[in-house]
């Protein structure tokens, strides 16, 4: 039952992924695309995180994949706020 | 009865696919920043590509190895945006 | 089913990676290039790990996806402007070449493919994995490079040296980053400690599982990047002498335990049994030092200019848009 | 079914021959530097596949040592290539 529940997770975090890259890929500008791509990736890793920490039965190993899936939330979050301030500032220079 | 190892070597071919797309941005742009999102796309996904094949190779050090791309993917976007003292 | 996935998937991978190294060597647009070259290193990590080689794949997550992500970086905002002359030689030279390297890879493949359908040769790994107990390490990437093999080791630290030297004597330091706003200076805060925290536990593990120097050496050496980023044209290095005995550290203290061994009647570099995992973390310890020091100035590009730390409260001062 | 160890060598073999080309065809310093990367990753890639010896087998600890520190010794010679060339340019005769 829980390796059924954690494959359900995983399979539903690729699909965000793909969400995203179709979003990266589809969107018509830049802002758009950030949108896209951040918040469906990082749900999308959180997704197979859960998933993968389910099926590890260990306390040690989940806590480790949710700690790198918290660092890729900010590391992600701040890397997009400062690749969109940056197209901001070269379009109005 | 389903076998684990299969159904998470088809997520991580599924989620490879998926950042093949993605680097489609890469090689289109137009910007730079474009191209970049593309990697930031690339960082996440080889995140998770990477637990997965800790848990499919059952090789737990893939982990420490998806923290270091984790906090190295934060740098190398950091250092796109950053600006030389002498620029306005 | 098993075996037809992986296969799928090398394929997938094997073209991806050859596919994004076309692309970013023959792109005409540089700045397009080095983008795709990173995005060529992350992939190089994931197909490390995916062969069984956590340790590259540490290495290169580091050094191919991070320091040299960010010293192309840093080099293409030195590279002039116009993009003019940015493109590739044409005629007869461009078709001479394509020949040339046609023949030399394929020359190199049907080598390859003979030494596959080759019997199983005898391979060092038997030899490195009967002697492992004896090494004082369990990781057997850290006991070839350690111990086994330690010349080796030794002399590719004094090419890092070399390489280092000759960095200090042609280059000035690259200009230097404006100060960090409130949200670079947040990332810094926390990546920076996270980068030192985890070198040194990769340095401790790298005895028994992937890690060592050259690894934790890398991300020593980004925070150190991520530290002038955020401002600091020094890099948080210490001062100019100190940088010098750093450097020359990972040699001289592998030299001197190597000497030191002699004295007890082995060969020089030649550990005693029970003392060796302590010998080659003490050795591993002063390399993570000079590799973070080497890897830092090459991305400063010369002598770090030292003491120019921006007084407290002062790098909140451009705010708006000044990240 | 092919062997893995066969399909990441010719994708090695395929980076090396790119990367020479373009390392003689590229007129900017930094297109040279990219190229001459790609075919060291190309060598990299022949020896960890070489290295491989199937799954579930651990792989050869020798190859990956050299390739360890060619990592290594590949983004400070990169960083040395950069160097000069910036020297060059700011004595002006390149």
């Amino acid at each position: 039952m829980i390796d059924f529940l954690s494959m359900l997770l995983i399979i539903i975090g690729v699909a965000f992924f793909a969400a995203g890259s179709i979003g990266l890929l589809r969107l018509p500008d830049l802002y758009t695309r950030l949108h896209a791509l951040t918040k469906a990736d990082n749900l999308g890793l959180g997704m197979i995180v859960i998933g993968l920490a389910l099926l590890s039965g260990s306390l040690v190993m989940a806590v480790k994949l949710i700690l790198v899936w918290i660092l890729v939330l900010a590391g992600g979050a701040a890397s997009a706020h400062l690749i969109a301030q940056q197209a901001l500032r070269r379009e109005r220079a | 009865m389903f076998n684990t190892q299969v159904i998470l070597l088809i997520a991580a071919l599924l989620l490879l696919l998926t950042m093949v797309l993605g680097l489609l941005r890469a090689m289109h742009g137009p910007s730079l920043q474009d191209r970049m999102l593309s990697v930031l796309l690339l960082g996440t996904g080889g995140v998770g590509l990477l637990m997965l094949l800790a848990f499919i190779l059952e090789q737990p050090a893939l982990i420490d190895v998806a923290l270091v791309l984790a906090l190295l993917a934060a740098m190398t976007a950091a250092a796109l945006t950053r600006r030389k003292a002498s620029d306005d | 089913m098993l075996a037809y996935l992986w296969n799928l998937l090398d394929l997938v991978l094997a073209s991806l990676v050859v596919a994004l190294g076309w692309a970013a060597v023959a792109s005409t647009d540089l700045r397009r290039g080095v983008v795709l070259f990173i995005a060529f290193g992350l992939l190089l990590a994931i197909i490390w790990a995916r062969l069984n080689a956590p340790d590259l794949a540490l290495a290169e997550a580091a050094i191919g996806a991070g320091l040299s992500g960010a010293l192309l970086l840093a080099a293409l905002r030195d590279e002039p402007a116009t993009v003019d002359d940015i493109a590739y030689k044409q005629g007869p030279v461009s078709w001479a070449t394509g020949l040339l390297s046609l023949v030399v890879g394929g020359a190199f493949a049907w080598a390859l493919l003979h030494a596959h359908s080759a019997a199983d040769p005898m391979r060092l790994a038997d030899q490195v994995s009967t002697h492992l107990e004896q090494s004082g390490v369990s990781n057997p990437v850290t006991a070839v490079l350690l111990n086994y093999r330690a010349y080796d080791t030794l002399l590719e630290l004094a090419v890092l040296l070399a390489a280092v030297l000759g960095i200090i004597a042609v280059g000035q330091a690259r200009p230097a980053y404006r100060p960090a706003g409130p949200l670079f200076g947040a990332l810094v805060g926390w990546l920076v400690p996270l980068l030192i925290v985890t070198g040194g536990y990769l340095l401790w593990v790298g005895a028994h599982a992937p890690g060592g120097a050259f690894q934790a050496g890398a991300l020593l050496a980004g925070a150190a990047v991520m530290l002038r980023l955020g401002g600091n044209p020094g890099a948080g290095l210490p001062s100019a002498v100190t940088q010098r005995w750093l450097l020359v550290s990972g040699v001289g203290v592998f030299i001197a335990v190597g000497l030191i061994v002699t004295v007890d009647g082995h060969a020089f570099l030649q550990y005693p049994h029970n003392g060796s995992g302590m010998l080659i973390l003490l050795i591993e310890s002063a390399a993570t030092l000079a590799i973070a020091t080497t890897l830092a100035l090459a991305y400063i590009g010369g002598t770090a200019p030292v003491g120019q730390d921006v007084a407290p409260g002062e790098e909140f001062k451009n705010q708006g848009l000044s990240d | 079914m092919l062997a893995t160890g066969l399909i990441y060598n010719m994708a090695g073999v395929a980076l090396f021959a790119l990367g020479l080309r373009a390392a003689v065809l590229h007129r900017a310093l930094l297109g040279r530097v990219l190229a001459i990367n790609v075919c060291g990753a190309g060598v990299f890639m022949v020896f960890v596949a070489l290295a491989y010896q199937g799954p579930g087998q651990v792989a050869d600890a020798v190859p990956h040592a050299l390739v360890l520190t060619g990592i290594v010794v590949a983004v400070s010679a990169t960083a040395l290539a950069l160097a000069l060339g910036r020297s060059l340019r700011e004595s002006g005769d390149e």
